[in-house]
C-alpha cells in the first residue's frame, strides 16, 4: 500500500523524525486556510501516488494565503502520470542548506533492506544511480542484525558527508530504519532529506509503501487507505481478496494463480488478440468466488468474450462449473465465454458444464485451443 | 532418486487439525508420503486418522523421527511455525501458506539459511517426487515418473508444463514449487544444484516468470556449473509495464526482470526458451528425443 | 548483582508480572505499619541475598499486625546461611491453589539461556531435578531467535501443565522471559508461581541476578545496591574496579589476572600455607592501583605476609614495583611482603625493588619458591 | 604453520587510535604481524605511524584485504564492533575486551557461530604463533617457536605455562587465550581442533580451571579424535566453594566444575593433569624427552 506524502510524514513524525508543520486540504479554501494558519512562506504541493510531480506543476513555493490559494487553484484537478490530484498537502517553508536522499528499500534479490545515500538530494535518484554511481552509497542492512551504528558510520562514509555532518545525520538514518522495520515497509524514501541552516536535518518528503500482507499489523495505516483513489473494480476485486487488473483489450480473462494468468495473457495475445484486463482467483476458490470474478470481468465493458483457464490444483474444476453456471443463472451475460479445466475434478466440472449445454459456453481442452476461440470470438463480436 | 520429496521423508505437518491441514497430510500419505506426525499446540495425544498429533514440533522430532516439515497455517503464525521447525532440529521445511509479511520471512530466511536448514516456499505449491512422495498441493495425478526436473515460481504454471509434458509421455524426478513472494527459501539455484546432484535426473525445466531477477542470476550458475540440459519458459511477455501480475514478486522494474530480458540471458548461456508452455514442452520433447 | 525478593518483585511488577502488595520494613514498627496497611493475613518474610530462608524460619504468614510485629521481631536479626537480615518484606497474603516453579538461567555452557519449569513448586529445584527429572522440563532459547510463543508452548507441554491452564501462564512465562532479557539477568527465578483459587497466576517469589558488567545500562537496578549489606574490604576492592575475596588463613595474595590468583592459591595450600584473602589487580593496573590493591591486602588482620604474584602482559612490572614501593612510602607495613615479577618489563621492576632495598620485602624468582617464603614468613609471624 | 596468527595474516585493529589500541598494533607489528589497517569512525585518512585509518572495517576489508579483525574497544560498544567485522566478511575475530555485557555476548555468539567466523574471545589475551605474528597482548618475549600448542581460559596463567615450557627449552606452535567469560568464541574444543589440524604442533597443553564444564566436554573431544599427546593444568584445586574467583566463569555449582571433578574427567581419558603449573610443564618436558 502506498501513502501520499502527509501520510508518510505523519509515520516519520510519529518515529521523531522533523519535518515541517504541515495541513491536509482538499479544497481552495481548505489550501487558504492552512496557508494562513501557517503564516510565512508555505509549500503547496500534489498529493499524488506516483513520482515527477514537481516537472509536472505539482508543487509551488507561495508567500501568502492567497497565493497559496491560487496554486491550489491551479495543483487541484492537475494529472500527473495519469493520477489526478484530489489532495493537497500544505506545509510551512523551511531554510535549506543542502539537499540529500536516503532510502531504505526491500531489495528482493539480496533479501535484505537497502540502504541507499547520496549528497546529491533532490533530482531524480535513478539519474544519480546512472550517470553518478560513486556519488550513490549502497550498504545493505543483515536482517539478524538489524540496523546498527555501523551501518550508518559506514553509509555516510561511502556517501561522503562531511564528518561535522555526521553526528546530526547518524540518529535520522537510525529512526528512518526504524519506521522501515516497525511498519513493515517495503520502501521508506527521503527525496530531499535537507540540511536547514540551523545545521538540523529535516524529512522534506516522504515515499512510504507499506507491505499489504502486514496491514493486519497496522490499523493505522490501513485506515489511511484512499478508497476514492482507487479504479472502482479493482477496488471491488481487492474486497473480494481477487487479483484484477484492467488492459486495453477486450478479452477478458479469468485464471486460477499468477503465473497461468500471466501465461494466458501471452497465448492471447500470441493468438493475435488483445486482453481487456485479468483476474486471478487464486488457489481454492469457491463457486461464489467464482462467481464474483467473473462479475467483476465482465463490468468491464470493453470485454468482447471471456477466457476461463482453470489448472486445480486445490481450486477445484466442479467448484468453477459450479460458480460459472450459478453465475449465468443470475445474471445476464453478454458475452461468450471459452472454458478450460485440467486439474483436479476436471473430467467432473467438463461433465457439469456439457449437462448444462449452455449455448455462451465454449469448452476447449487445451490452452492454446481455448486461446484462439477467445480470440476469434471477442472479433467476431467486434 | 529424487530431491526433497524422497522414500526417507518423515513428514510432520503443522497445522493438522486445521481444514486444509487435514485435507492435505491425508492426500499427501494416500499418495505414499511418510507422514508420521502433526503439531497443533493443545492436542497432544489426539490424532488424525491415525497420524499423532503432538504439542510442539519437537515431540514430533523426538517421537516420531520427523526430518521434514509442511507448514499449513494462517499466515499471521506461518513465520513462528517455521522457525519452531526450525528450532526443533526438522531439515526441511516446506511452507505452503500464502500472504506472510514480507518482514517476517526477511527475519526467517536469516535465520534459515546460515543454520544450513532447507526451507521451500512460502507460497509455494510444495515439492512432488512423482511415484514416491508428494508434500504440498501439487495435484499428483497430472504427473509420472521420468528423468525430468521441474522447478517452477508459479503453482499452476507448474501444473500446466508437467501436464504438457504428461501429454507428450514425459516424466519428472521431482517437481518443485518454489513460490513467488519476496523472500523465498529455495531459490531456482538451490533447486538446479539439487537436481544436478540427483541420479535420477536428466534434464532440467526452469519456469520463471517476469520481476525479479532470479533467472538472470540462475543463467549464469547454469554456464558456470549446471552440466544437465536445461530448458525454460518464463511466462509474461505481453504483461505491461508497471502492473502487479498478482505476484508481489512479478513488478516490472526497468528493463531488468522483463520477460525478453530473462530470455536473452539464458539463450545467451545456451539454454531454450519456449514462449509458451506448449512450445516449452516441445523444446524438452525433441531434446529427449535426441537423447 | 543479587536482588532482594523485593527488588526483583519492583522489576516484576514494572513489566506487568502479577505479584502480591507489599511493603519493605526495617523494623518491628515498620513491619506492623505495614501489615496494617495491608490488612488480612500478611507474609513476613526476611530479604537475605541467600536461599534457604523457608526452613531458617525466615518467613511467617501472620493473621493480624500484632502477629506481624511478633513476627519481625523474630526475623530482624536472625542469621541465615550467614546472612543476617537487616529487611523485612510484609506481603498480602493470597489463595493459593497450586505452586509452580519457573526460572530463566544464563546456560553458559549451551551459550544460551535455558527455560526450567515444573508442577513440583515450592520446594528446592534442585531436589526436583535428583528425585524426580521427569517432572522438570528444560528448554534453551535460541538467542538468534529469541523467546516466541512455541517455547511457552513447548515448555508447558513437557512440565505436564493442564491444558486449561495453558493460556494464563502463557503470557507469564513470555513476560518473565523478557525481563531476564531486558534487565540483562543472569538468572530470573520465581518459586513458587502460584495458582491462585481464582485462575490466575501470581509471582509469590523473586531470584532475580543481574550482570554487573551490564549495570552501566541499568541505573535503577544500580541503585538498588544494598552497601550495607557488602563485607567492607569487598566493597573498597569494587569501587576501585578491584576482585577482592576474603579466606580465612595468613598470607595475603595478590596477582594479575583471575586464573593466576588461583594458581596462587593452589601453590600456597600446596606449600602448607592458608591463604587470608585474595586481590586480583587485573590488567594493565597502574601503580596506584597496586598501591590500593595492597591497603586492601593488608587491611585484613589475619594477614601474617603477602604474596606478589605479577605475570606482566599489559601489566608492566616496573609500574607495580612502583605502586609496591609507593604504597611503603605512605603507609605503615605491618607484615613482610615476597615478591615475585616477570614477564613485560619484570628486569626494570625487580632492578626497582633491588634499588629501594627495603627491608620488608623479600623478591623469589619462580612462584614456588615466593610461595614457600610467603607461606614461612607468615608462620614465623604467628 | 601455526593457527589463528599466521604469515596470511592481514590484521585489522579496531580502535586504534585510542591508547590501549594504538599501543597495541604497534606492538603486534614490531613483532612481525601484518597489520594492514585501522578503523575509527570519523577518522577515514589519517594513519597510526604509517598503519591507514578508515571509517568501517568494510573499508579496510576492501581497500587493504584485512582478513582478521583484533577489537580493542571499550565494553559497551566492543559487540557492536564484533558484529561490524563479521558483517564485513573478516574471516576472524579477536576481541581483547574486558567486560562485556554477557547479554550482548549471547547475541555476537549466536551470529558469528553459523555463519562459521571465528571469534576469539572476548576478555582474551588473544593469539601468539612465536616467531610469526601475534594478535592481541600476549607478552611476546616469554614464549619461542616449538611444537607445542597451548590454549588457556587464563591470560596470565598461560604467560605463567608458557615461561616454565621456555625455562626447559621448549616452544610453542601458538599460544591461544580463549578468555574466561561467560560468552566466548572459541571453546577448548575449537582450540583443540585447530592444534589437531596444524602440522607444527605435535603436543597439546590444555590450562583450564575451575567453574563451568568445559574442561569434561574437551576430554570427551580428546578421547573422540584428538590424537596428539594432550597435557592439561587446571587452576583452583584449593578454591574456596562458592567463592568467585574473579573471572565471571569461575563459580562452583555442585561437585561438577570443580578442579578435582576436571582432573578426574580428564585422566579417565589419558589426560595427565599438573596441579601447579611447574609440574604441567614437567609434565611435558617428560613427554617430550620421551619422544
Amino acid at each position: 500500500m502506498d501513502l501520499y506524502e502527509h501520510q508518510g510524514k505523519e509515520l516519520f513524525a510519529k518515529a521523531g523524525i522533523p519535518v515541517a508543520a504541515g495541513h491536509v486540504a482538499y479544497s481552495v479554501d481548505e489550501a487558504r486556510a492552512a496557508a494562513e494558519q501557517l503564516g510565512g512562506v508555505v509549500v503547496v504541493k500534489s498529493q499524488v501516488l506516483t513520482g515527477g510531480r514537481g516537472k509536472a506543476g505539482g508543487v509551488k513555493v507561495v508567500k501568502d494565503p492567497a497565493a497559496a490559494a491560487e496554486a491550489a487553484e491551479a495543483i487541484l484537478g492537475l494529472d500527473i502520470n495519469g493520477h489526478i490530484t484530489r489532495r493537497l498537502y500544505i506545509e510551512a517553508g523551511v531554510k535549506i542548506a543542502k539537499e540529500y536522499y536516503f532510502s531504505v528499500t526491500f531489495d528482493r534479490s539480496a533479501k535484505m533492506p537497502l540502504l541507499m545515500l547520496t549528497t546529491m538530494g533532490g533530482m531524480d535518484v535513478e539519474d544519480v544511480a546512472e550517470n553518478h554511481p560513486d556519488a550513490l552509497a549502497r550498504l545493505h542492512v543483515d536482517p539478524a542484525l538489524g540496523y546498527r551504528g555501523f551501518h550508518g558510520a559506514q553509509l555516510m562514509s561511502k556517501a561522503g558527508i562531511p564528518v561535522e555532518e555526521r553526528k546530526a545525520l547518524a540518529p535520522l538514518l537510525a529512526t528512518l530504519y526504524s519506521v522501515f522495520e516497525r511498519e513493515e515497509a517495503m520502501l521508506v524514501e527521503v527525496n530531499p532529506l535537507v540540511l536547514l541552516e540551523d545545521g538540523t536535518f529535516l524529512a522534506a518528503d516522504a515515499k512510504v509503501t507499506i507491505d499489504d500482507n502486514a496491514l493486519f499489523r497496522h490499523a493505522d495505516v490501513e485506515a489511511m487507505r484512499d478508497l476514492a483513489a482507487a479504479d472502482p473494480q479493482e477496488q471491488a476485486a481487492r474486497e473480494h481478496d481477487l487479483a484484477y487488473v484492467k488492459l486495453d483489450g477486450d478479452v477478458g480473462i479469468l485464471g486460477n494463480g499468477a503465473g497461468l494468468v500471466m501465461s494466458t495473457v501471452d497465448v492471447i495475445a500470441q493468438a493475435g488478440g488483445r486482453p481487456a484486463n485479468f483476474c486471478d482467483v487464486g488457489g481454492g476458490a469457491s463457486a461464489e468466488k467464482i462467481s464474483t470474478a467473473l462479475g467483476i470481468v465482465l463490468s468491464d465493458e470493453k470485454v468482447n468474450s471471456v477466457l476461463f483457464n482453470i489448472f486445480g490444483g486445490i481450486t477445484r474444476c466442479d467448484e468453477v462449473a459450479k460458480g460459472l453456471l450459478g453465475a449465468l443463472e443470475t445474471t445476464e451475460i453478454r458475452a461468450p465465454i471459452v472454458v478450460r479445466l485440467d486439474g483436479t475434478n476436471a473430467e467432473e466440472g467438463r461433465a457439469l458444464l456439457a449437462e448444462a449445454a449452455r449455448p455462451e459456453i465454449t469448452v476447449e481442452k487445451t490452452m492454446l485451443e481455448a486461446a484462439a476461440t477467445a480470440v476469434r470470438l471477442a472479433k467476431e463480436a467486434s | 532418486m529424487a530431491v526433497i520429496a524422497t522414500k526417507d521423508t518423515r513428514l510432520v505437518v503443522q497445522g493438522i487439525t486445521g481444514r486444509e491441514g487435514t485435507f492435505h497430510a491425508l492426500r499427501n500419505r494416500d499418495y505414499g508420503t511418510n507422514v508420521v506426525a502433526g503439531v497443533t499446540p493443545g492436542r497432544a495425544g489426539q490424532d488424525v486418522e491415525g497420524i499423532p498429533v503432538f504439542d510442539s514440533v519437537a515431540d514430533a522430532v523426538d517421537k516420531q523421527g520427523a526430518n521434514t516439515s509442511l507448514v499449513i497455517v494462517p499466515p499471521r503464525f506461518a513465520a513462528e511455525a517455521i522457525l519452531e521447525a526450525a528450532d526443533a532440529g526438522v531439515e526441511q521445511i516446506i511452507c505452503i501458506t500464502e500472504g506472510i509479511p514480507a518482514h517476517d520471512m526477511l527475519e526467517v530466511y536469516h535465520y534459515i539459511r546460515p543454520r544450513g536448514i532447507r526451507l521451500l516456499g512460502p507460497n509455494c505449491p510444495g515439492a512432488l517426487s512423482p511415484g514416491i512422495a508428494n508434500i504440498g498441493i501439487i495435484p499428483a495425478e497430472v504427473f509420472k515418473p521420468g528423468p525430468i526436473g521441474l522447478v517452477s515460481r508459479s503453482g499452476t504454471l507448474t501444473y500446466q508444463i508437467g501436464g504438457e509434458l504428461a501429454a507428450k509421455g514425459l516424466g519428472n524426478s521431482t517437481i518443485i514449487g518454489i513460490g513467488g513472494d519476496p523472500v523465498i527459501g529455495t531459490s531456482f539455484i538451490d533447486a538446479l544444484d539439487l537436481f544436478q546432484a540427483d541420479d535420477q535426473t536428466e534434464y532440467i525445466v526452469m519456469v520463471g516468470e517476469i520481476g525479479g531477477n532470479e533467472e538472470e542470476k540462475a543463467a549464469e550458475v547454469i554456464a558456470e556449473r549446471i552440466t544437465k540440459p536445461v530448458v525454460s519458459y518464463i511466462a509474461g511477455f505481453e504483461a505491461p509495464p508497471g502492473k502487479t501480475m498478482g505476484h508481489a514478486g512479478a513488478i516490472i522494474s526497468g528493463s531488468a526482470g522483463t520477460a525478453a530480458a530473462k530470455k536473452e540471458a539464458l539463450e545467451a548461456k545456451g539454454v531454450p526458451v519456449g514462449t509458451n508452455p506448449t512450445e516449452a514442452a516441445q523444446i524438452v520433447a525433441d531434446l529427449v528425443a535426441k537423447g
